[in-house]
C-alpha cells in the first residue's frame, strides 16, 4: 500500500487492487477509487497545466466543481474524452487517462514560457494588440492564437457508443442525494407518491460520504426508500431546469465498467416531467485568492476530508490550513485524529470560536489567528507558505506538503437559476440563496443556504503586504483569471460583473465557475467600490456540467436520424437499379439507368419512351387529401384560386393555391368524385403544409362550413402511365371503366377497378401525353405495378424516375412549384392566371393580388428560352441579363428556373423567371456565365405540341 | 417543453405535440376587397407581439387536430390559460369569467 | 484615448498595467442630445460612431436598459456572409462585410474578424439549384461565393462527412472565402470606445420607457428610467425589443420576436477551420479561437422574451451537428443560451424612416444581423444625419410590406443567418 | 399483404414484444353528431371492431379484415384510411415503459389506463396510441413511417 493510503479507512476495497495508466505510467489504486484519489494514494499532485500560463496544477476539490485535473480518457478507438475531471472518473481496470495541454510532458512542458512572458497578456490583451501589420493578422497572428487554443484533444473519429433516452414521469423529483435529498425523500416516500432521487455521483449519499459516523443511518435510509419504491438513480446529472417541471438529466451507465466488459448504451437521457422539485444539490467550497494559491498541494479543504474519509488517502504528510471558514477547522481535527501532520492552522479571522481554539490545542495544533497566508513555495508541489500577520510585513515561513483552503460555502443554485428563480445575497454565507417562489419548485439543504457548520468571513482576495499587482492570485484556475485581470477589467472601466465576465473570461471554462464566480464577484466588488450583491452574479445556463453531444442526439443518427419515407413500389425500384432522389422526406425514384447508362442517357431514353410508347412513373408522394362534406366545393371555392362550384362529378380540375399574401403556395390536381366529396392531391413537400393551412382556415375562419379533411396521401399507390400506347397498357386489366376518350376524356375521373383491386382513375398529364394516374391501395400498389409492368412489356413499357418527369413536364411549361416558382410568385407571374377564378370575389390570396407592387409591369414573368447554341444547357440558377458585359454589378433581370436537354427536341431547353418577361418574347437576353457568356431568345413557356394534340394519345 | 392545456382534450400535453399558429384574435375581413391596402397589411403581419401578456394560436396537431387559443405570459412563457376557438377573447386576468374551455 | 498597440501593452506591461483608462467612461445621462440611439448593441453603438466620425453629429447618446452588447451582439455565433440573392440583400450585406474588411485597424481594436469561409451544404437538388442561383446571383454582384463539390468541401473541412449513404448526403457546397466570424463582444466594446472617444455618452442600466411627442407628432425626447432626454432625433436598435419600442411611440410593427439558441462544446484544439452550415440537416457550427465549438440552429417556436428554450431544439441541433460531423458525437456541451430575435414577414430587415418624424428604425434583423453590424450602423447613422434613407438601405422600408415588394431571402431559398 | 415491411419477425425482449397487425378496414369517421361514439380520447366496440376517438369530432374505426363500411347518423365524413394505416402492437410487462423512451406522454395506468387512445409523437413521428391492456399498446401510423417506428422501437427494445 503506497504511502499516502490510510489503512482502515475509507469507502474503498483495498483488497481490490486497480491497475490503470496514467500519462502511459502503470499505477494501482483501488475498486472506489476515482483516478483523484489513486493519484494521491501514489503521492501525484501534478495533474495538468493551465490554459493560458500553462502553470503546473495540482488536484483542487473532489468532486464536480474541480477546475485543474482535466484528463483525456482513452478508451479505444473513437473513445477518447477530452476534458474529463480526474475527480469524477471512477477508477477501473485498464484505465487509461492522459494529461492535456502539455508538450512535451507534464512535467517539462515547453508551453510554460507563456507564464514568462505573462506580463504581456493580461485581460483583454488580444483587443490590444495583433492589428498591425493588417495581413499578419490572417498570416500570423489568428494562425499563433489558434495553436494555443483549446484544451483536450480534437476529436478525429467516430463515436461507437450508442445513446438512449426516455421520458420519466414523477410526482416529486429531487435532485442531489446528500442527507437535504434525502430526508425529502423519505418525507416523501409513504406518500404513495411517484418519487425520483438522482445524484451524479457514483454513489448516493452527498457530503454524508465523507462522514463515517452518518454512513449507518445512510445505509438504512437507502434500504428504506428503496422499500418504499423510491426510483434512486446514481451518475445521473439533472443538466437543466426548464419550464413546466421539465429537468433533463443524463445517466452514465458504462464509463465507469472496464472497456471490455462495457455493454449496451454509453449514457440515457432522461427528460423528466415533474409536478414537484425539491433541488437538494448541496454547496461547493470556495477557495481563497492569494498569490500562487494554483501551486499543485493547494486545495480546498473540504476536499481533503472526503479524501480521507471516502477514499481512505492522506492529501499530505504535513498539512497546512488557511482558513476564513469554521468548517475549515473540522477537516483539521479529522485530519490530525487520523495521525496527519499539522503544520497550522491560518485563519484571518481575530476572534475565534473558544471551543474550536479548544479543540485545536487538545490535539496539540499550532493555530494562527489574524493572519493570511501570502504565498507559496516548490516548483511543482508546494513546500511551504508564507503568511504574516493581517497588516503587518512580519512574513513567516511554514514548510507543508499541502495547503487546505476553507473560504466558506456557495450554495450550488445553478437548477434553481435556471429556471429563473430568484436569489438573495446572504450576508453570513457570503453568498447568494435561492429567495422567494417558484412555480413547482422548492429547495432544501446547503442548496438552500441551510449551512451549519458555524460561519466565516467573506473577502476579496486575501490581504498581502506586496502590491496586489505585482503577482498572480488566481480566482479562475482554469482559464487562469487573476484578481488582477479582474481589477484591470474594472479600471478599464468593465464595471458590469458580465462585462467583467466577457473581458477576464472568468467563470467561462468547463467548470463554468463552480469555484471562482463568487470570489470573482467579490474581487470585482472590491474594486468597484460596491457590495457584492450591487454587483451581482452573472447567469446560470444549462447544463450544470459539460454534457455529451451524443447523449443530446441519441438514437437520432444514420438511418433513425430522420424516418426515409418509402412508397410501397420502392422495392421494385431498388430491385432494378434505380437512382433515388431525396423529396422532402421521401426518397424517390429519379431515373433507371441501364447498363452503363449516365444521367442523361437514362433520361434521354425515358423521355423517347414516354413519347413514343408508354412510360410508367411511380407519383405515389404526392399528397392527397380527401375532402368531405356537403360543403366541399364551396371550401375548396374559398380556399383554391380557381372556380370549384360548377365542376361535375367525374372530372378533375388543375387548382392552385395561393398564400393570403397572394404567392404560390402549392398546386394540384382535384377530382370531384361525388358532390360531397373531392379526391384533392398536392406537391410531395407541400402534403402537411397545404392540409395545415386547410385546417387552419376550416376551423378558425368558417368553422360553420360541414367539411372535414383527411390526409390519404398514404392510402393509395400512384401508378402513372403516359404515352401514346398508356390506355393499351391498362385496358386489359381494367373492370367497370369505358376508357374511350369520349367516355373518359382528358381531365376525367371514374373509379372501377384494376387488376381486381379498386381504383380510382384519373385521367391526367403531366407529360402532355395520353396519361392515366392509377390510385389503387397502398397495400396493392406493388401488385398492381408488376402486373402492369408485365403487360406493358409488349409494348416497350419503360419505367421513368422524377428526371425524366421534370424534362417532359418542361418541354409542356408545366411548372413545378417550389423549382420554377419560389414563392415570390404571383399567378400571373408564373403565366397561370387561367386557374384564378375571375368572378370570384374572394379567394385566399386574392386581395394581396391587387396590392401596388403586385400590378407593376416589370414584375418578373415566367418565359422559355432557347439557346443560341442547341447543345448547350443553361445551368439552373444562372441569372439573366438584357446587356452582356455590363460592369459589376450587372444589373439581373431573371434567372434560369429549369433547364434540360429536351431529347424530344433535340435541343436544349429553359424555363426562367424574367422581369416583364412576356412583353420580351423573340428578344435576345444574355445569360453570363464565370467563362463565357450565352445569346439566348425568349420564347412562349411551351416547347412542344403547342395546340395539345397528344393528349388523347 | 412547454406543457400545454388543451382544451378539448383537456388535459396538460407537451409542447412538441403542437403548433404555435401566431397571434389571436385577428378575423380575416369579411370583404377584403374594402379594406385599404394599409388596413390589409394590417390584418396580414402587423402583429402586437406583447412582451407580457400575449394572445395566441396554437394547435394541437399531434393530438386531438384542433386550433385553441391561449393568454400567456411571454417574458415567463407561463399559460394563464387556454381556451377553445371562438371563446371571446378574455379580458383582465382575474376580471374574466368566460368559458375557460380548460384553465391551465 | 491610448492607442492599443503591442508597444503599448508592453510599456503598461512594466507598470503592472495599472495605466489602463477606461475603454469608455459610465456617462450620466445630459438633459438634451441630438441625436439619441436605444439599444446598446452593435448596430447602435455603431451607428453612434458613425454618426460622430462620419457627420459630425457628436452630441448623441446611447442608451441600454442593461450593459452595453449584452443582447443579441453579446450572445449570437458570429457568423458573417453576404452571400445572400437579392441584390439589395447582397449590397447590403456585403456592405458590411467590406467594412469588417479593416474594421480592427479603423476602430484600433482588434474585433478578430476572421476570413475563415462559410461553407453552405447542398444535400438535395432543389439545394442545387438554389445555392447554383445564389452563386450566379453574387458573382454578378460581385460577391464572392463559389461552388465545391463534396470532396472539395470536405478537403476545406475535413471533420465534414460526405458518406453518400447518409440520411442526407452531401452533394456540393458554396463557399464564401470572405465569410467567417468576428469576436462579438469585442465588436461592441470596439464600437463603444470609439463612439466614446468622439464625444458621444453611453449610458447604460437605463432602460427608455417613453417615447415623448410633440403637438406635431415629431419626437421631442425619451422618457427613461433616469428621466426624461430631450432630443429631436432617436434612433431605435433594440433587436428583440423593437416592438416595445415602436409601441411607446404609438406604431405597431410587422414584427414577432423569437426565442434563439446556441450553444458552446467545451474547448478542444483547433480541428475545424471555417463555419458550416446546413439548413437541410438545420444546423451550423464554427470553433472559436479560444476552442470551443460554436453551435445554432432554428428558433424556438412561439414569442417570447424570456431570453431561454427547450432542451428539445438542443436536441435537435446536436442531433443534426452530429450527423453532418460524427466524429464530434463524443464532444461535450459547456452552456447553452438563448437570445431573443425580432422577425419580420420577409425576413429581412427594416431599416431607415418610421411614420414619426425624427423617429428612425434598425429592427428585424433575425438570426442573422451580426454579421450586418457595421454595414447596418453605418447606414442608420446616414439616415438619422440626412433624414432619409441611403440607397442602400432605402429597400429596406415599412411601407414595403403594404406594397407588396418583399425582399423574401427566405422565401427563395430557404436560408437563413 | 406484400409489403416487406410487414414480414419482419415480431421482436422478443425481455418483457416485451413487437408485432405487426393483421390487415384490417379502417376508417376515418368525421361528424358534429356524435351519439353512440366514445368521447375524446376514449375508445369503444363499434360495428365488429372499435371507434377510437381522436379528435372532438373525429374517430378512428378499426375493424376486421373484409368488414363492409358502417352506416351512421346523417351529417358525418366517412374516408377509407384501411391502407395508410399500419398497425404495431407492443405487449408485455415493459411496454409502456419502451414507449416511454419515446413518447412523451405519461403512461402510467392512472393517466393512461386500458382504453385510453390519442394521436401523440413517438421520436417524431406521429402515431395513434391506444392501451388496449395494462400491458398491452395498439400503435397506429403511416405507412411509410412504419419501417422507422419499428426499427425506433426495437433500438429503444434493445437499450431499455
Ligand atoms: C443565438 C443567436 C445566434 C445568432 N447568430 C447569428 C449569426 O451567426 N450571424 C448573424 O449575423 N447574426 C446572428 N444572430 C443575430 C444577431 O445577433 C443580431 O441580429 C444582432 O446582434 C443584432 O444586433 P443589435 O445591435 O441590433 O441588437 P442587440 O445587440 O440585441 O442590441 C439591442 C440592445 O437594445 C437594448 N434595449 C432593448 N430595449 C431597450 C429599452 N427599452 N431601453 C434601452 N435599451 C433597450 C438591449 O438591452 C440591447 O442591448 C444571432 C442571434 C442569436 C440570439
Ligand atoms: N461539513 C461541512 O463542511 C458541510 C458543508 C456543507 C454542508 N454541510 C451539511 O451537509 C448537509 C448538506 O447536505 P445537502 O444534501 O444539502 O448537500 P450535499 O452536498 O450533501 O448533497 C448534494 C448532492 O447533490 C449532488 N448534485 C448537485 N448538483 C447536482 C445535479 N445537477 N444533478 C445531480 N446531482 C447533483 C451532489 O453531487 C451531492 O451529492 C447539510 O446538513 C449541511 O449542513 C456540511
Ligand atoms: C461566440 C460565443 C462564444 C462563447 N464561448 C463561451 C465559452 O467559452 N464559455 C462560456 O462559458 N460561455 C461562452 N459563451 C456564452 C456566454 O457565456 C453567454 O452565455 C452568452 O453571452 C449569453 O449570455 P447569458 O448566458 O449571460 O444570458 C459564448 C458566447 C458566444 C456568443
Ligand atoms: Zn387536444
Amino acid at each position: 500500500m503506497s504511502a499516502f493510503r490510510l489503512p482502515g479507512r475509507g469507502r474503498i476495497d483495498v483488497a481490490r487492487p486497480v491497475a490503470f495508466r496514467f500519462d502511459g505510467k502503470a499505477m494501482t489504486g483501488a475498486a472506489g477509487d476515482t483516478l483523484a484519489s489513486a493519484l494521491l494514494a501514489n503521492g501525484v499532485h501534478l495533474v495538468g497545466r493551465s490554459f493560458k500560463y500553462h502553470r503546473p496544477r495540482g488536484l483542487l476539490g473532489a468532486g464536480v466543481e474541480e477546475p485543474n485535473a482535466l484528463m483525456g480518457v482513452d478508451r479505444g478507438p473513437g473513445r477518447h474524452t477530452a476534458n474529463v475531471r480526474a475527480t469524477t472518473i471512477e477508477l477501473h481496470d485498464d484505465l487509461t487517462v492522459e494529461t492535456q495541454n502539455r508538450w512535451p510532458s507534464l512535467g517539462f512542458d515547453l508551453g510554460a514560457a507563456t507564464n514568462l512572458l505573462s506580463p504581456l497578456f493580461p485581460a483583454g490583451f488580444y483587443n490590444k494588440t495583433f492589428m498591425w501589420p493588417r495581413s499578419a493578422w490572417e498570416t500570423l497572428y489568428e494562425p499563433a492564437i489558434r495553436r494555443m487554443a483549446g484544451l483536450g484533444k480534437a476529436p478525429h473519429a467516430i463515436d461507437p457508443d450508442r445513446y438512449t433516452a426516455r421520458h420519466d414521469f414523477v410526482d416529486l423529483l429531487i435532485v442531489g442525494a446528500g442527507r437535504a435529498g434525502i430526508e425529502a425523500a423519505l418525507a416523501a416516500s409513504a406518500s404513495g407518491e411517484r418519487v425520483m432521487l438522482i445524484d451524479e455521483q457514483p454513489e448516493l449519499g452527498g457530503k454524508l460520504l465523507a462522514n463515517p459516523a452518518r454512513w449507518d443511518w445512510l445505509a438504512g435510509a437507502l434500504t428504506r426508500l428503496d422499500d418504499a419504491g423510491v426510483v434512486c438513480l446514481s451518475r445521473t446529472t439533472a443538466i437543466g431546469l426548464y419550464h413546466d417541471g421539465f429537468v433533463g438529466a443524463v445517466e452514465r451507465l458504462t464509463d465507469h465498467l472496464p472497456p471490455a466488459t462495457a455493454t449496451g448504451p454509453r449514457e440515457r437521457l432522461h427528460r423528466i416531467r415533474a409536478a414537484r422539485i425539491v433541488l437538494a444539490t448541496g454547496a461547493i467550497e470556495r477557495p481563497l485568492v492569494f498569490a500562487d494559491n494554483d501551486r499543485p498541494g493547494v486545495m480546498l479543504a473540504s476536499a481533503a476530508r472526503t479524501y480521507l474519509h471516502r477514499y481512505g488517502v492522506a492529501v499530505g504528510k504535513r498539512v497546512a490550513l488557511m482558513v476564513t471558514h469554521d468548517s475549515g477547522y473540522q477537516v483539521a481535527f479529522d485530519l490530525a485524529e487520523a495521525g496527519i501532520g499539522i503544520a497550522a492552522i491560518v485563519d484571518s479571522r481575530p476572534d475565534l470560536d473558544p471551543s474550536l481554539k479548544a479543540r485545536a490545542s487538545d490535539l496539540g495544533l499550532e493555530l494562527i489567528p489574524h493572519a493570511v497566508v501570502i504565498g507559496t513555495h516548490g516548483a511543482k508541489a508546494v513546500t511551504g507558505i508564507t503568511l504574516a500577520p493581517l497588516g503587518s510585513r512580519q512574513v513567516r515561513k511554514i514548510a507543508c506538503d499541502a495547503l487546505l483552503m476553507a473560504g466558506g460555502w456557495t450554495p450550488t443554485v445553478h437548477l434553481w437559476s435556471h429556471g429563473k428563480g430568484k436569489l438573495g445575497w446572504d450576508e453570513a454565507l457570503g453568498a447568494f440563496v435561492p429567495e422567494g417562489e417558484m412555480d413547482r419548485v422548492t429547495c432544501t439543504g446547503a442548496c438552500a443556504g441551510a449551512i451549519d457548520p458555524g460561519h466565516g468571513v467573506h473577502a476579496e482576495a486575501l490581504w498581502s503586504p506586496r502590491d496586489p499587482a505585482s503577482f498572480k492570485a488566481f480566482v479562475d484556475l482554469q482559464n487562469d483569471v487573476t484578481a488582477r485581470d479582474i481589477r484591470l477589467a474594472v479600471r478599464e472601466g468593465f464595471r458590469s460583473i458580465e462585462h467583467i465576465k466577457r473581458y477576464t473570461t472568468n467563470g467561462m471554462a468547463t467548470d463554468q465557475g463552480k469555484t471562482s464566480n463568487l470570489n470573482g464577484l467579490q474581487v470585482a466588488a472590491g474594486a468597484l467600490g460596491n457590495t457584492a450583491p450591487q454587483v451581482g452574479l452573472t447567469t446560470f445556463r444549462p447544463p450544470y456540467t459539460p454534457t455529451t453531444f451524443g447523449a443530446l442526439a441519441g438514437s437520432a443518427k444514420d438511418a433513425l436520424f430522420q424516418p426515409t419515407r418509402k412508397t410501397v413500389i420502392d422495392s421494385w425500384a431498388h430491385a432494378q437499379g434505380a437512382v433515388f432522389e431525396n423529396v422532402a422526406q421521401w426518397r424517390r425514384a429519379r431515373y433507371f439507368p441501364r447498363a452503363s447508362e449516365d444521367m442523361d442517357a437514362a433520361v434521354a431514353r425515358e423521355c423517347r419512351a414516354v413519347r413514343t410508347g408508354v412510360g410508367m412513373f411511380d407519383a405515389s408522394t404526392l399528397g392527397k387529401i380527401e375532402v368531405v362534406g356537403p360543403d366541399a366545393a364551396e371550401f375548396l371555392n374559398r380556399m383554391y384560386t380557381n372556380p370549384w362550384k360548377a365542376l361535375a362529378p367525374g372530372r378533375c380540375r388543375y387548382g392552385l393555391l395561393l398564400g393570403e399574401d397572394g404567392f404560390i403556395r402549392d398546386d394540384g390536381v382535384a377530382a370531384r368524385l361525388a358532390d360531397d366529396r373531392f379526391h384533392v392531391t398536392t406537391t410531395t413537400g407541400g402534403a402537411a403544409r397545404v392540409l395545415g393551412m386547410m385546417e387552419d382556415y376550416l376551423q378558425t375562419e368558417w368553422p360553420d362550413l360541414d367539411v372535414w379533411l383527411t390526409s390519404t396521401t398514404e392510402q393509395y399507390a400512384v401508378i402513372a402511365l403516359q404515352g401514346p400506347r398508356a390506355r393499351d397498357v391498362i385496358a386489359p386489366h381494367v373492370e367497370g371503366v369505358d376508357l374511350s376518350p369520349e367516355a373518359l376524356p382528358h381531365m376525367a375521373y371514374a373509379e372501377g377497378r384494376i387488376c381486381g383491386v379498386p381504383m380510382r382513375l384519373f385521367r391526367v398529364s403531366f407529360t402532355g401525353e395520353l396519361g392515366f394516374e392509377v390510385n389503387v391501395p397502398a397495400g396493392h400498389g406493388l401488385a398492381v405495378w408488376e402486373a402492369l409492368w408485365a403487360e406493358g412489356q409488349r409494348h416497350g413499357i419503360t419505367a421513368y424516375g422524377t428526371e425524366t418527369m421534370h424534362v417532359l413536364r418542361a418541354e409542356k411549361g408545366y411548372i413545378i412549384v417550389g423549382q420554377d416558382s419560389d414563392g415570390t410568385l404571383t399567378p400571373d407571374d408564373a403565366g397561370i392566371g387561367w386557374a384564378v377564378g375571375k368572378k370570384k370575389l374572394d379567394f385566399v390570396g386574392r386581395r394581396s393580388l391587387a396590392r401596388p407592387d403586385m400590378l407593376l409591369p416589370d414584375r418578373k414573368q415566367l418565359v422559355g428560352l432557347l439557346t443560341d447554341d442547341p447543345h448547350y444547357v443553361l445551368e439552373e440558377g444562372a441569372q439573366i441579363v438584357d446587356v452582356p458585359n455590363a460592369p459589376v454589378p450587372v444589373p439581373m433581370i431573371g434567372h434560369v428556373t429549369s433547364s434540360y436537354h429536351s431529347p424530344t427536341l433535340g435541343r436544349s431547353i429553359a424555363l426562367a423567371v424574367v422581369a416583364g418577361g412576356r412583353a420580351r418574347i423573340g428578344e435576345t437576353l444574355f445569360v453570363p456565365m464565370a467563362d463565357k457568356t450565352h445569346r439566348v431568345t425568349v420564347s412562349e413557356p411551351l416547347f412542344y405540341d403547342r395546340e395539345g394534340a397528344r393528349l388523347d394519345g | 417543453m412547454l406543457l400545454i392545456h388543451c382544451p378539448y382534450c383537456d388535459e396538460p400535453r407537451p409542447e412538441i405535440e403542437f403548433g404555435y399558429a401566431g397571434e389571436a384574435h385577428i378575423a380575416r375581413p369579411i370583404n377584403p376587397d374594402d379594406l385599404s391596402d394599409a388596413e390589409w397589411e394590417t390584418y396580414l403581419f402587423v402583429r402586437t407581439n406583447a412582451r407580457g401578456r400575449h394572445f395566441e394560436r396554437w394547435r394541437h396537431v399531434h393530438g386531438c387536430g384542433r386550433f385553441f387559443n391561449a393568454v400567456r405570459d411571454t417574458v415567463t412563457d407561463t399559460f394563464e390559460r387556454t381556451y377553445k376557438a371562438g371563446v371571446a377573447r378574455p379580458g383582465e386576468a382575474d376580471s374574466w369569467t368566460g368559458d375557460t374551455g380548460g384553465i391551465v | 484615448m491610448t492607442r492599443f498597440s503591442a508597444a503599448t501593452l508592453l510599456a503598461k506591461a512594466i507598470g503592472h498595467h495599472k495605466g489602463w483608462p477606461a475603454q469608455w467612461p459610465d456617462a450620466a445621462p445630459k438633459p438634451s442630445y441630438d441625436a439619441v440611439i436605444v439599444g446598446a448593441g452593435g448596430h447602435g453603438l455603431g451607428a453612434a460612431y458613425y454618426l460622430a466620425k462620419k457627420h459630425g453629429i457628436t452630441n448623441v447618446a446611447v442608451i441600454d436598459k442593461g450593459w452595453l452588447g449584452g443582447g443579441n451582439t453579446g450572445r449570437n455565433t458570429t457568423i458573417i456572409r453576404s452571400n445572400y440573392l437579392y441584390d439589395e440583400s447582397a449590397f447590403l450585406y456585403d456592405h458590411a462585410v467590406k467594412l469588417w474588411d479593416g474594421l480592427s485597424q479603423e476602430l484600433n481594436y482588434n474585433v478578430m474578424y476572421s476570413k475563415r469561409g462559410v461553407l453552405m451544404l447542398a444535400h438535395n437538388v432543389h439545394d442545387v439549384q438554389s445555392f447554383k442561383r445564389h452563386i450566379h446571383s453574387n458573382r454578378l454582384n460581385g460577391v464572392d461565393n463559389e461552388w465545391l463539390t463534396a470532396e472539395e468541401a470536405q478537403a476545406y473541412c475535413p471533420p465534414l462527412s460526405i458518406d453518400p449513404n447518409a440520411r442526407h448526403p452531401v452533394l456540393g457546397a458554396a463557399l464564401q472565402r470572405r465569410g467567417g466570424t468576428a469576436r462579438h463582444d469585442s465588436v461592441a466594446w470596439g464600437y463603444a470606445r470609439g463612439a466614446a472617444a468622439l464625444g458621444v455618452d453611453i449610458i447604460q442600466n437605463c432602460a427608455v420607457t417613453g417615447i415623448r411627442r410633440g403637438a406635431d407628432g415629431a419626437v421631442e425626447g425619451v422618457e427613461t428610467e433616469r428621466g426624461f432626454i430631450a432630443t429631436r432625433k432617436i434612433g431605435v436598435s433594440a433587436a428583440g425589443n423593437s416592438s416595445v419600442l415602436m409601441d411607446m411611440a404609438g406604431l405597431r410593427f410587422p414584427l414577432e420576436s423569437f426565442p434563439l439558441q446556441a450553444l458552446v462544446s467545451e474547448p478542444v484544439k483547433p480541428f475545424f477551420p471555417c463555419v458550416v452550415m446546413s439548413n437541410t440537416v438545420h444546423a451550423y457550427m464554427s470553433q472559436s479561437d479560444k476552442g470551443e465549438l460554436v453551435i445554432g440552429a432554428g428558433t424556438d417556436a412561439y414569442v417570447s422574451y424570456s431570453q431561454r428554450g427547450a432542451l428539445h431544439i438542443v436536441e435537435h441541433t446536436l442531433a443534426a451537428i452530429c450527423e453532418i460531423f460524427p466524429v464530434v458525437r463524443r464532444m461535450r456541451m459547456l452552456r447553452n443560451w438563448g437570445g431573443i430575435v425580432d422577425v419580420t414577414p420577409d425576413r429581412s430587415p427594416i431599416l431607415g424612416k418610421t411614420p414619426v418624424k425624427g423617429l428612425y428604425v434598425n429592427c428585424g434583423w433575425g438570426t442573422g444581423g451580426f454579421k450586418a453590424t457595421p454595414g447596418a450602423a453605418d447606414l442608420l447613422a446616414w439616415t438619422i444625419a440626412k433624414d432619409e434613407p441611403h440607397p442602400i438601405n432605402a429597400p429596406f422600408n415599412l411601407d414595403r410590406f403594404r406594397s407588396g415588394r418583399l425582399i423574401d431571402e427566405a422565401a427563395a431559398a430557404a436560408v437563413a443567418h | 399483404m406484400a409489403d416487406a415491411l410487414l414480414a419482419d419477425e415480431p421482436v422478443v425482449r425481455d418483457g416485451i414484444a413487437i408485432a405487426w397487425t393483421p390487415p384490417a378496414v379502417r376508417y376515418s369517421l368525421r361528424t358534429r353528431v356524435p351519439s353512440g361514439l366514445p368521447r375524446l380520447l376514449a375508445s369503444a366496440r363499434f360495428a365488429d371492431g372499435h371507434a377510437l376517438a381522436l379528435g372532438p369530432d373525429e374517430w378512428l374505426l378499426i375493424l376486421p379484415d373484409g368488414a363492409q363500411p358502417p352506416t351512421i347518423a346523417p351529417l358525418h365524413a366517412l374516408t377509407d384510411i384501411g391502407h395508410r394505416n399500419v398497425g404495431l402492437t407492443v405487449a408485455g410487462d415493459r411496454a409502456a415503459a419502451l414507449i416511454q423512451c419515446g413518447c412523451a406522454l405519461d403512461l402510467s395506468l392512472a393517466t393512461f389506463p386500458p382504453g385510453k387512445v390519442t394521436r401523440t409523437l413517438y421520436d417524431g413521428v406521429e402515431i395513434v396510441l391506444w392501451r388496449t391492456g395494462e400491458a398491452e399498446f395498439r400503435i397506429e401510423t403511416w405507412r411509410s413511417f412504419a419501417a422507422y417506428l419499428h426499427a425506433a422501437l426495437a433500438l429503444a427494445a434493445d437499450d431499455l
